[in-house]
């Protein structure tokens, strides 16, 4: 299937102007650029959950997982229990990894697993016709609360560094070199790499002129400090109109879970002497 | 003897459970066949505990009311279960703790005077018993050595006082041979699901099974086994789904609750035809219910789990024997049809211990249908005659290989396509048609004597019970062990035309009855039981008496 | 005309749902009986949509193959539906987007000379068709008007440019006079738990039932209820327990995998006796499946989902005036005997808009248990006939209310006792039979027809096809409202005897079907559909033949 | 029932030396206190999940829902919604509310729900005879982890600062005195307080030694900086044997989810007439 190219045959059913294009488009070119750098393709697994995001699963002549809503992220990690080599990248959505799955999220943290974690963060259900989600602002009137929310956004970039993620960056739509780069980076990151995208969603959230006027890229980062990395992600709480760093917060290193299953071979022929003699000191 | 019983009883926390086992190995040394029933509240100190060891001559996997020795590390265990001793039973007792009629031994002073721990006041007893089972301490000392690597000194010394301060009761007339391998359902399910071909095993920890993931977690290491503890059991499933994608064969344990929280997991495994084995051990429920007493409510539940139609496979072992095989077809079968296997034990089976047969019965060969050449471009739902398609690994080297949850065409890709639907559909309900034809080479139906009368129908850990009160009642035992796909065929044909057919379950609404109905079979009266605790011999008898005069 | 019907095509993000409505307004406005069927797939902009939009002078509640207007905002609608047109039938379509043999409206043309945005377009579409079925201008005035308090004036403007352009094709030879209240299922069902009582509505959005999500918020002031849409389906079945405990009467909303997530907060809810009422939105599954496409997969899940055994009320409603009903008596039945209550609507019920008939049928008094001054101390799980306690909320002065997902005593305390098991499992059940006792009162199960050859037997949004179909056929039509505890009287009432009984079910394994067979009814013959497409009446005709000739 | 005393009589299960014991001695006194204070002993409910801990819900003469394992937290909220004037207080698990049910503790503490969460943390899964949990150290050695954890705790002072908790600290069970008054003021507090109280488990799990020696009050910390509880929070990482400090560490105001819904009442009589104008409407 993959002789036609990356990009499969599916349909494409993102609405014009949909900010899941420029990921789309970054994403492919991360992946063309790492297969030219000597990454086979085929060791790398896309995971999405369910939205308008996930759709990335349909779009790729690559392996993939179209999981459900909220757990593309233990399915993922499923995978590099499996076989610690493989390429594991999720595309997730705001509405899926933040409120139905983040348990998920911070686990796969905690445990430092070697994968990529991207969130379409388009602060919105897309899918489900334009709900709130965890990142939309205070007072954000989707169609399940007309009068405004009454809670916060999280800030899932403190969350994630809290939990252990040893790569945390932030990408924005229209910023496509730094996301490609960033997109990279993450996936040869040894550990669990986790990109929080500001995505604009065209039909129920594009807030692209607050973006376009309000991210930047920090200078004088040192992305090897958890403490500056704390910094940077408490400059925007998700809500309030002030200056969005974007790019790179942190990258450290540290041992990754499914370490402990690599070469690990289930020995099969011996199995029933191993059975046997087990069954033997039982008597 | 032929057939005989110990209760042991005491508190939490003094190793009730153990003890069971070790009086267990000492029986079993004998050539006995073994059950051993344990029953816990769920606390981790204090409270009631006990088990009752049964050993008979013939094969066995049910308690009896009656016990011929009752060992009391406390007042409470004689009050309570004094009543269940036969007449001319040994009440064998901690003198410092109790008083009663029967073989006391001053426990406390005992363990003052050598020095020991509290937690071996169980060997001072286990040693009385033997002495009054004419067991000869050699054999005890074996055992102890073996069970104890650590404290065994202490233990050796509290058990050779006990076996001192003890007289001659009744006569263990075997030799002391090599008995069948002793091993509890969980540990037998495990066995089995390792000779299948595990390589994983994915768990949250939930009675009963938590202690098929503390079994498999020990023996990780010798079999090349990946063990994962996660987060839930959400994350159990989805983890499952992704192991098995990856190339491994996986399964997963959980009781109800857990279960419930599966069920997405479960559609989406059907549904993208990931296979992944479900071991569920019944408890009492609803809810959280009795964490530790069994039940048999889940059946209907385990069948009809998850939205929309797809192939599953649902048996239910009645014994360690049966759990043993059934787990290693399990993971076969559900490899080859490429869907979700659920293996429902209960607390009964799962925590009971079973003298094992390891049948020598024939497996089901696994037929690894990775992708061939001709199946390039590779599609991992490609359309065959059977349902099943060439399930390619991630990776496979040249192949794209996509899993979905939606409806999707060949190549995995979604689709809304009514006519794509309406195939896909079939295809996922044609492997069943398959895996039915397949079963058609099992023993799915288990029958036992000959009786025209009356036909006790039962399910699960109820087998063992229902072919003693039987044996009693001249009766007939037909017991489906495959649950889904109802072997109907096979069932009809085991059960005949009794005159009589009774419906044995662990449960208030009569589960199994309401799926034979379905069938169109008669059934003419169910006995059921519903407070957490398996039916005895005596009881079930009784009960089947009451309901078929 | 009679009976006649309207289809309009185009892309999604064009507004078809809402031009549907607006010509279902617009009919309604004429005294017609409206059904309204809405296709979609699951995506926001591009791809097809399709509304099929019928009147006529009887009560209806599905669409038909042939169609008499054929309204195209593009060319794709022109080639999946030509073959749909009748004889004689009237194509409407936007002569700059294709060509066809009709009445061409060049609607670019038109919004550019108006300067109208895109979204107007069909508003052109419905002015021509308004034109073509003979219909006043003033009416359609009226109509958008109130449709459109935003945008009014353009969207009159390009209807009048589109009405200008058109000519009559068929006459409305009905007066213009108010119909019957125009709803879709979800608001139907919003209504009737309002009716109910409803205080809260808390819910994940899951299509099909989103919009009775954002139909409840929207009115949320209007009725002094609280809406609430938290993190995800777990939350929201736990936070509906705990509202009920704090004095609410809550609903909650979800359709399969969401439901399977609340699966395990469904058995708590046994347990614990907390009243909760859950609208199950099937969708086509298994998993993901199609999620804008409509199922009746999900009935056994429904009947039997989470571990053990406890009462629950399963009803599935045929359509807006009985949802509105049933969701109301749900809700009251719910909170009377304190269980949990699942109304099944599928995405064909949910999302179709109906002519509401309010039925005149007496409601059941909720008998409100709040404990009595007899009651102390207060005891929540106090054993009564019925098994049904008096219920306290809390905070109730000088009561210690515990709930409890263990089995407990009659305090709510934890217990592990034998005989207290058996009992709270009793009560737990009892209260199912109280419960049936009670549905006796209603028409649990719905009949139509009186041939005595065959017997149409569905369930659900099915409905209202099979009565047309009956009405071709000569065929009577059974059909029962209440799915557990199943009616099996009423039911056997109803059926009777007659020469053959073919099931009709929007699913592929005959899940109803099974029901009545384990009741000992015999079916003939099965007619099932899982493309996710609803039948038609004349698809169903056909397929009814096919198996019944 | 409650003429009896504040504690029931439920027989007591937990094992001799638990610490379950203090949090109960300390909750008891919380309450005798609140109580003489003239708080309504009607109106506070006791919600629980599963677990040794969980016994908590039978042992007082309070309402009280012993829900499920992980879901003690939306069952809570759930009351809050229907009666935002109740006094919930959660006793939850570290198992329940760290692994099981991790969502729904960060959402409360984002919707700044007014309630009381108390983790009785054993870093054991005491019930269920001895499993790690997500606050265990690396390399713990539990029955389903018998070579060692491959995993480094959360910290769970952290997460729940960052998910927006208004009240957060820190209680140990040997610390008797600061943990009723911690107990207290969570429960007057109004917003979501959280303690996460270091609990031995006799069983399973005893590092009173390292707790005894570790555990010190720190001084002049301000209550009402998030960046200075953020310190104090990195002080210990539920791992090293490094200092632990106990005590309030964060202070906030900040509103109320539950806010929206107090003087909300359904107006019944009157429903018939709207429904009726409603579907007037619609003709
Ligand atoms: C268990 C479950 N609940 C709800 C849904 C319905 N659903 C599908 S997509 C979606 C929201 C998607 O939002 P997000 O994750 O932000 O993705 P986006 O569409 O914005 O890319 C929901 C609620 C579902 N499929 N499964
Ligand atoms: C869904 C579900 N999964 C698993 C269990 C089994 N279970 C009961 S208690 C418990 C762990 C309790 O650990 P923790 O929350 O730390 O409480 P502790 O016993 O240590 O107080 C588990 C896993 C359950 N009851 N429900
Ligand atoms: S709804 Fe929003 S996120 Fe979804 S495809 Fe359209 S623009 Fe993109
Ligand atoms: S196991 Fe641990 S937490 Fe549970 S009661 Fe015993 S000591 Fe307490
Ligand atoms: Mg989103
Ligand atoms: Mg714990």
């Amino acid at each position: 299937m993959r002789e036609e190219g990356l990009i499969s045959r599916a349909q494409n059913t993102w609405c014009p102007g949909c900010g899941n294009f420029a990921i789309q488009h970054a994403f492919k070119n991360a992946i063309l650029e790492l297969g030219s750098e000597g990454l086979s393709l085929d060791e790398v697994v896309l995971v999405t959950g369910i939205g308008c995001h996930a759709k990335m699963a349909d779009y790729f002549n690559l392996n993939s997982v179209y999981a459900i809503h909220g757990r593309a992220v233990p399915a993922a990690a499923g995978l590099k229990i499996a076989d610690p080599n493989l390429k594991v990248i999720c595309c997730v959505g705001d509405g899926d990894a933040y409120a139905e799955g983040l348990d998920h999220l911070l686990f796969a943290a905690k445990r430092n697993m070697d994968m990529t974690i991207i969130v379409h963060n388009n602060r919105v259900y897309g899918l489900t016709t334009g709900q709130y989600t965890p990142t939309s602002p205070l007072g954000f009137r989707g169609k399940s609360t007309p009068t405004g929310t009454a809670e916060p956004p999280f800030n899932p970039i403190a969350l994630m560094l809290n939990a252990g993620a040893s790569f945390v960056a932030r990408g924005y739509t229209r910023r496509q070199d730094q996301l490609r780069w960033m997109i990279k980076e993450a996936i040869m990151h040894r550990g669990l790499s986790f990109i929080d995208v500001l995505q604009i969603c065209a039909t129920f959230f594009d807030p692209h002129e607050v973006y376009d006027r309000m991210v930047y890229e920090p200078e004088g980062h040192d992305r090897s400090s958890i403490e500056s990395a704390m910094r940077l992600a408490s400059e925007w709480d998700y809500n309030s109109e002030s200056r969005i760093p974007i790019g790179l917060f942190f990258q450290g290193e540290r041992p990754v879970f499914e370490d402990r299953f690599r070469g690990v071979r289930p020995d099969i022929p011996s199995r029933e002497n191993k059975i046997g003699m087990f069954l033997e000191g039982r008597r | 003897m032929e057939d005989f019983s110990v209760l042991i009883g005491g508190r939490a926390g003094e190793g009730l459970n153990r003890a069971g086992q070790i009086i267990a190995r000492l029986l079993n040394a004998h050539g006995y066949h073994i059950y051993m029933y344990y029953d816990y509240p769920s606390l981790i100190r204090g409270g009631h505990n006990f088990s009752i060891i049964r050993a008979a001559t013939h094969s066995i996997g049910a308690h009896r009311t009656h016990v011929d020795v009752l060992l009391a590390l406390n007042r409470e265990t004689l009050i309570l279960h004094s009543g269940r001793l036969r007449e001319g039973g040994a009440i064998i007792y901690d003198s410092d703790a109790a008083k009663a009629d029967g073989i006391g031994i001053p426990l406390s002073k005992i363990l003052k005077e050598e020095g020991a721990p509290p937690i071996t006041r169980n060997s001072g007893l286990i040693g009385a018993f033997a002495r009054a089972a004419g067991i000869q301490w050699e054999v005890l000392e074996r055992i102890i050595k073996k069970e104890f690597p650590k404290g065994t000194e202490i233990n050796l010394k509290v058990a050779r006082r006990g076996f001192d301060a003890s007289e001659q009761k009744l006569r263990i007339d075997r030799p002391s041979m090599k008995g069948l391998p002793l091993v509890s359902g969980n540990e037998a399910i495990g066995l089995g699901l390792l000779r299948g071909g595990l390589t994983s095993y994915i768990a949250y920890p939930m009675t009963p099974t938590s202690s098929l993931l503390h079994f498999l977690a020990e023996v990780e290491g010798d079999f090349g086994l990946k063990v994962v503890h996660p987060e839930n059991e959400i994350a159990v499933m989805l983890m499952a789904i992704g192991a098995a994608c990856g190339g491994e064969k996986v399964a997963v344990g959980t009781s109800g609750g857990g279960f419930c929280l599966m069920t997405e997991g479960l559609g989406f495994a059907g549904m993208a035809e990931c296979p992944v084995v479900i071991v569920l051990g019944q408890r009492t429920g609803p809810s959280t219910g009795l964490p530790t007493y069994t039940s048999q409510g889940d059946l209907l539940f385990a069948r009809h789990a998850s939205q929309g139609e797809f192939s599953r496979l649902v048996t239910a072992p009645a014994d360690a024997s049966e759990a043993f095989f059934w787990s290693s077809e399990s993971l076969r079968l559900a490899w080859r049809f490429q869907i979700p296997a659920i293996i429902l034990s209960d607390k009964t089976l799962s925590e009971g211990y079973y003298s094992l047969m390891v049948h020598s019965r024939e497996q089901s060969s696994v037929e690894e249908s990775g992708p061939g050449n001709e199946d390039r471009p590779y599609r991992r739902y490609r359309f065959t005659d059977s349902g099943v398609s060439p399930m390619a690994k991630m990776p496979t080297r040249g192949a794209v290989v996509k899993v979905n949850s939606y409806y999707h065409d060949e190549d995995g890709i979604t689709t809304e396509d009514a006519a794509m639907t309406a195939s896909m559909q079939e295809k996922l309900l044609r492997k069943g048609e398959a895996l039915s034809k397949e079963l058609g080479k099992y023993e799915t139906v288990w029958t036992h004597g000959r009786g025209e009368d009356l036909a006790l129908v039962c399910w699960g850990s109820n087998g063992p019970v229902c072919q003693e009160t039987a044996d009693i009642l001249g009766a007939r035992v037909v017991r489906p062990i495959v649950l889904h796909p109802f072997p109907e065929e096979a069932f009809g044909r085991a059960l005949g035309s009794p005159a009589a057919t009774v419906v044995v379950e662990q449960n208030a609404t009569a589960q199994l009855s309401s799926i034979l109905k379905g069938f169109g079979h008669r059934v003419d009266a169910t006995v059921l039981k519903y407070d957490g605790r398996p039916f005895s011999v005596e009881e079930l008898a009784t009960r089947v008496q009451e309901v078929h005069a």
